[in-house]
């Protein structure tokens, strides 16, 4: 399968309301699709929402080359996401993917995901990938009520779950980098992918940092084109300004200027 | 089937239309999506003297039909250029046009210089107009002597096609385009980006980094017709027209005010596959009017 | 209760939002619509000295994310608006500014001297920038000099609250706002319409019967917002803020860049109602951010 | 009941799709309807359409007091017109109306409508008001091509209806202005209401002062508003520039400047 990016108009299968703010779509390929790796992410092109003038980037959430089917795991931030989970089954969007470079297979079976928000979404791949390649993770995710918490058993399929709520409503209460199982003198991960508000990958890398973890996260950014010539998403790293969608979304955290 | 070629100072376009400077790259990106050879030329990202990082992040907001952006000349100089970009590029079947950038007029000077020495360069598009650098564009974009002397510097040492960008941000739009014809340019682009601003009233905070950056998108097409029209009326050189061309019909409306190739921008980003889209709908039009060449519509509005 | 109320030049405006001249009529085209009594004030549409019949039609295009118009300052001149207009419009609860329009600097003046004897109207706004009226406003709007000449002129006859209206089509628009506080003014009114163009690519005709015409709408927000800002940084004078302003949320954008009122143009044609909407919209937000008057917001950008 | 104009949201009872072209929407007004004019037109707020910014104007093709609804007649031109083509019942569709004055009661019984293309429009409400007047006017409705021939049975309520087509597939062959009727030594009416394309109305109007016989027209042009407002609309008349969304859009031929 060759990685190429590709400009395509994909039917929408089913749209799956999780909860007040999440939503999937699941979308069917024209043509079949080309090899997309976890971390990657499309660029949608929003229709009927006059103040949606650009795409707007989501990572792909879960891939079946079989069925030609991925699908996008959206949270409601504005008109444009707005606008996206009114599709319906058998409605059009138009999507520039695959985009980005990925996460990197860990030499390691000592694997923690963590994410929160919509920071999810990719992480749901990845375990399937890392389970193709006998890894089983541990997956921390992070909501905001009880409500929110969705696709356990989806997760639970490639690796141990954990969770928490910002209220306290299901799993631990708390931000993740708070929960029990980072907070040993030692944590049990040689490597941690990581996906979720700046903030939250920030508080994360400092904890791989001082546990010398080794540690990759998916940045976000205003992205203009998605395809690395608006230059509109740069991050500065050790090679000075990169491109978030080109060189990234996922960094090696020693490459940022985090610290 | 009708003629879309047209000729600016001697440089044949296959067709009219080309991509706009800082929203195609170097065009190697785009060869996942489109057959670059079905382009009248790509004008690339522009260089400068040495490497600049460009603005900080965030450097982009979207506005009512368009966008903001205060990238900043983000570049690796002209030594990369020539050593790692041109020979990559070289071979593309379309005209390579390099927009070239600087703070002071000796930048200028040295990067068209450069340039110059690139065989498979036929052409380069003089930034005068960013206003996103602070010792930089600005200043020599809207001042019409500096825009002069700017033209007239680079003219002794470039011996190529040389077209001068001009910026929208002025009171007088064909001062500036007789100020460049003075100084030997050989054709205009218009517009760059108008300056803007937007403000995340949650935040009370700028967007942008830079708090102001240039405004790009449908939402200055009025404007950058209007100019195009304006200019094409004052001066007898080529216009290169472009701001907020999303599809054939913008692009004829832009040949129709005067110009004889348009560029597309900002539409790049929303579908990566529209210029050659545009050109071919172009041909449509011909066709479907009856118009033996698309060189008749130059300037062709009729106001009578 | 946040205190919406603002002060320009000692007047009073209930709240800072008003309406834009040449988009509200005299406001009894309101009075159907909304409670006049609910908006700080109204600008109303151009007087000047005789009465003009405007420009021919087609005077309007559809724009992304805006139009644009070539009235041409349509109206019975100021006589007409003494007699006529202001005994039916007096009584409104608001502050009635009657928007002063010439082609030269005896018209302003007359019209200015005419006007200030109308008890009811504590104030007017000198349109220096319509870009429509061939011997008119364009050439002071953009050249200081004129611009401080007319502004001053005005200045010794008018006696109450002067406001000067600044055209965007200018290089520099601190320049100009300068300038009109050099010659007197009370505060500045910013921006006009910016100059565009529209063309029928089917017809291969202009829009508008006069070619060009002046751009609103959204589309014009950024630019005017960044204008507002840079002139909020550079004289010491209120703003009056203006420029695609369709909501709360962008009224509160150009309060945050500098403005200490703002006007609603072209949004009152697609929602007649949207001024009053606006004033109550910009007190829920004072609410939800615990602010206790509107006046802490104006120019209160963080951009450390 | 009140002449006052009104800012409303109405509900989408039907959508009737008369051919490729045209389309009926009826349409339920939240609260009583107030006093509508035949001439009278509204402004429509059309979402979802991201080209689509200004209102675009519509004549009142009928209304029902009594089930407080209203008809639109609209013709598929551009983007705006498309998109409200796509309204079902139960959509919501925003109109200020009534806009503009009215055609005037006539002193004769011997009414001639003239209607053509979207021209047509008002002429159902107008024949509908004749009739409550105890006027039955002749109705004159051209259409291109017979696939287009619509509502005849709506009309012939009112008055006797003729039709012609530009491609003769229905009623006479040509333009409406070439009928029969009307190519008489003396035509048998002594007031004729038109409306439709500039030329149209120019050359009935050519032919009524041919004939002295009294005529109004209702003026399209490119609005703004529609209330008055911007002065975008104007046509010159005989007391200079007046706006068609108020003065108008009927106006008698006598005061326009097409001789
Ligand atoms: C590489 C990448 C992958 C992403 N993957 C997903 C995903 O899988 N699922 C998902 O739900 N979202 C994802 N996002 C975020 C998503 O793109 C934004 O939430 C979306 O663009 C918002 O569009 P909108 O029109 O609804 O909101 P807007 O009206 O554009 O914005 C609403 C609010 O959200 C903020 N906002 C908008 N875009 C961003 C952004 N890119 N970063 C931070 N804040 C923003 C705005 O400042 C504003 O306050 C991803 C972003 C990137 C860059
Ligand atoms: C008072 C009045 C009453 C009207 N009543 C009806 C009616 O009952 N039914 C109906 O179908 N239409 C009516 N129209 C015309 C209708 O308003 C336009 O067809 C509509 O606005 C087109 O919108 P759009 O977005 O589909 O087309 P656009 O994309 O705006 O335009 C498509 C094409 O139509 C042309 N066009 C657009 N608006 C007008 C206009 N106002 N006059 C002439 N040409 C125009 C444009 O130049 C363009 O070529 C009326 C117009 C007026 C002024
Ligand atoms: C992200 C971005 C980067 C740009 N970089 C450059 C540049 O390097 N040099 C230049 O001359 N113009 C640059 N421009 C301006 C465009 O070439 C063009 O003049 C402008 O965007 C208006 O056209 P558009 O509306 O079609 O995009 C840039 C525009 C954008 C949006
Ligand atoms: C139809 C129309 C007529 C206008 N007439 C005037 C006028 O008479 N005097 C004036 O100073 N500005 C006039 N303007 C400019 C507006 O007052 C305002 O400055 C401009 O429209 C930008 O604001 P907006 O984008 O909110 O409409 C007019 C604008 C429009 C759209
Ligand atoms: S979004 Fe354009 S370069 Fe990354
Ligand atoms: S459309 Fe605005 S005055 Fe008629």
């Amino acid at each position: 399968m060759e990685l190429k990016k590709v400009v395509r108009d994909l039917k929408v299968v089913q749209t799956i309301h999780l909860n007040r703010r999440h939503f999937i779509l699941e979308l069917l390929a024209p043509d079949k699709l080309p090899l997309i790796l976890p971390g990657q992410f499309s660029q949608a092109l929003v229709t009927g929402s006059p103040s949606t003038f650009l795409r707007r980037p989501f990572s792909i959430h879960s891939v079946d080359y079989g069925r030609n089917t991925l699908r996008l795991l959206v949270q409601i931030k504005g008109e444009g996401t707005r606008h996206l989970s009114l599709l319906k089954a058998g409605d059009t969007l138009n999507l520039i993917y695959p985009l980005g470079n990925s996460f990197s297979l860990p030499a390691t079976k000592d694997v923690l995901l963590v994410g929160g928000g919509c920071g999810v979404a990719p992480l749901l791949f990845l375990a399937q990938f890392l389970n193709q390649n006998n890894i089983h993770p541990t997956i921390l995710l992070g909501f905001r009520t009880s409500e929110e918490v969705s696709e356990i058993e989806e997760y639970s399929k490639y690796g141990k779950v954990l969770v928490t709520t910002d209220d306290g409503t299901a799993g631990e209460k708390g931000l993740v980098v708070d929960h029990p199982v980072l907070q040993r003198e030692s944590i049990p991960f040689k490597k941690i992918f990581c996906c979720g508000p700046d903030a939250m990958m920030k508080a994360i890398a400092r904890m791989a940092w001082m546990h010398k973890t080794d540690c990759e996260v998916s940045l976000e950014n205003t992205m203009a084109c998605g395809f690395g010539v608006c230059l509109c998403c740069v991050t500065p790293t050790d090679k000075g300004n990169e491109r978030v969608c080109m060189e990234g979304p996922v960094f090696n955290i020693n490459r940022l200027k985090w610290r | 089937m009708p003629d879309l070629s047209v000729n600016i100072a001697g440089l044949h376009f296959k067709n009219p239309v080309t991509t706009a400077s800082g929203t195609f790259g170097y065009g190697d990106e785009f060869l996942e999506f489109i057959d670059l050879g079905r382009l009248g030329g790509i004008f690339v990202k522009a260089v400068t003297g040495k490497n600049r990082d460009g603005n900080a992040y965030p450097r982009m907001a979207e506005t009512p039909a368009g966008m903001l952006n205060s990238v900043g000349l983000q570049n690796k100089g002209v030594d990369h250029f020539c050593r790692e970009i041109y020979p990559r590029i070289q071979d593309f079947k379309t005209n390579i046009i390099v927009n070239v950038s600087g703070s002071t007029v000796e930048e200028y000077v040295e990067v068209a210089e450069r340039i110059n020495e690139l065989e498979k360069v036929p052409g380069i598009e003089l930034n005068i107009s960013c206003p996103n650098v602070k010792l930089g564009g600005m200043a020599f974009g809207t001042v019409p002597a500096m825009a002069t002397e700017v033209t007239a510097e680079v003219r002794k040492v470039y011996k190529k096609v040389l077209m001068v960008k001009l910026s929208p941000n002025v009171t007088s739009i064909t001062d500036l385009a007789k100020a460049v014809v003075d100084g030997g340019a050989d054709a205009v682009t218009l517009i760059n980006t108008l300056l803007g601003m937007a403000i995340d009233a949650e935040r009370r905070r700028p967007v942008l980094s830079t708090i102001t950056g240039g405004l790009s998108g449908p939402a200055i097409k009025p404007v950058a017709l209007r100019m195009v029209w304006q200019v094409h009326k004052a001066v007898n050189v080529p216009i290169v027209g472009l701001g907020g061309i999303m599809n054939a019909t913008d692009a004829i409306e832009f040949i129709l005010a005067g110009a004889t190739a348009i560029q597309v921008g900002t539409a790049n980003f929303i579908d990566p596959e529209v210029s050659v889209k545009i050109a071919d709908d172009i041909e449509a039009y011909l066709v479907r009017h009856r118009i033996g060449a698309v060189s008749e519509l130059i300037g062709a509005l009729r106001t009578e």
